[in-house]
């Protein structure tokens, strides 16, 4: 797993590709919550060079939501899925509670 | 059938999935069915590190692989705690996000996308036997 | 020449594509100032499909950005740029009249 | 040397593109060469329709290819009216983007990216010859 992390004047920008497992979803997490410790809550999550996500990566983005939502103050949104992990936020029941976008820019343009 | 023994630490899992995925991909199973195979394996894996053996470098993972006429059955072995797999509810996908939980998906994942799961607990051996067969080719 | 608009929350994204020359280049120029006419100054044209651009199409983003910057109210910035693109706005000496970002998310993130 | 003619149009521009940019490939420019070739012919085209011809539709332009040793030279000719390009100034680069002029980009490319370039007016007929020469290959 990869991360690059970019802040935007509107958003931050988390580009994560690779393998998002049990062993490597905590560094997604830490990433996470240091934009949000940072008092930053608009962020894309981008996932166009992501290979795989367990539910532990999935975890990561959901307590994410929850603290980005919370007082109305920003969300979390997605970018760039492939099918594959587009079918586990499918079958996990995520579609609802994320923003999807194509592509990063069309994801940063929303904010 | 070709069995492994791996660690039970978390970074034995992407070893485990490129043997299932090689496996899978031998047993002839299409693209999708390989990723939702090694999705089940992964939940499972971790599960064992987590709750069978409450933490890394407790015990083993066991892992074989079998091709069958039908697909790719797979058999996760590890000597941690027993538990009652009936009592593990499925998730509620409708709830909130508030009200959402942050676990319970693992388990969910693998009976959605494995076609047979079988769990067994004999004293100090606990195994999965989880099967994907190919999609009908006709 | 192809010409895609998006209109986001911050900025409009012109995507571009093909040949601008003087045949098409007064499309170019349309569709920026239907942007600016409708107040909207902060423009990305995203060049990343760009094959090539005339000094008509150098006109139309010369005139534009003179709109957008007027009373400080917006500009336009480039994004994408292939080497040929690169070294025609370099020898037009525009360079340092465009902000230049290496892709659209990264302009699009600028405003 | 090939020679096409084409209609003084502004939708002329790409084909003549087309056939500029595959005598310069022949003639062994560099990719960025050839771009550099595009670019100056396309000036020099609309230059034609725009201020010899004065619009679309009054006249020909006459696109003439010569393989050289060197490299490529291009003829161009047309039936507009003259014009002394020694009064045309090069654009000032370094003025701020309030006085910088819209026009005058045009001459300047062609000046800048070909290696030669000359002018010669005689009655009823406009010839501009520009080569571009191939990099030192050593
Ligand atoms: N291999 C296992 N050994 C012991 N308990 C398990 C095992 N797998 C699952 N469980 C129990 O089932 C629950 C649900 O598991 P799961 O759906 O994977 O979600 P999570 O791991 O996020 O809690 C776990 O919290 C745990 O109590
Ligand atoms: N082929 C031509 N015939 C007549 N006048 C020309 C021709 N080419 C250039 N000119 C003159 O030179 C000026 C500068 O040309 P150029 O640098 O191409 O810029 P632009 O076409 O934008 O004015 C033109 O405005 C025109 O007066």
């Amino acid at each position: 797993m990869e991360i690059t992390h970019t802040q935007f004047k509107h958003c931050d920008v988390v580009k994560v590709t690779g393998r998002v497992d049990s062993s490597t979803a905590p560094l997604l997490s830490e990433a996470l919550t240091k934009i949000t410790e940072a008092g930053r809550y608009r962020i894309v999550v981008d996932m166009a060079g992501l290979d795989f996500i367990s539910s532990a990566g999935l975890r990561a983005l959901i307590s994410t939501q929850k603290t980005c939502r919370r007082y109305n103050r920003g969300e979390i949104v997605l970018s760039g899925l492939p099918a594959n992990i587009a079918a586990t936020l499918d079958l996990a029941g995520f579609t609802p509670l994320f923003k999807i976008f194509p592509d990063a820019t069309s994801a940063v343009g929303n904010f | 059938m070709t069995t492994l023994t791996f660690p039970g630490r978390f970074d034995s899992l992407p070893m485990i999935a490129d043997f299932v995925r090689m496996s899978a991909q031998e047993a002839g199973l299409s693209s999708f069915q390989i990723y939702a195979v090694e999705t089940a394996v992964d939940e499972a894996c971790a599960n064992i590190i987590e709750h069978a053996y409450g933490g890394e470098d407790i015990g083993n993972i066991e892992c074989g692989c079998v091709i069958t006429e039908k697909g790719l059955t797979i058999i996760l072995r590890d000597t941690g705690r027993p538990f009652n797999p009936e009592n593990i509810k499925n998730p509620d996908l409708n709830s909130s996000l508030e009200e959402r939980s942050d676990h319970g998906l693992g388990l969910y994942f693998i009976r959605q996308w494995m076609d047979a799961v079988d769990f067994e607990f004999k004293p100090g051996s606990n195994t999965l036997t989880m099967s994907k067969f190919k999609e009908n080719q006709t």
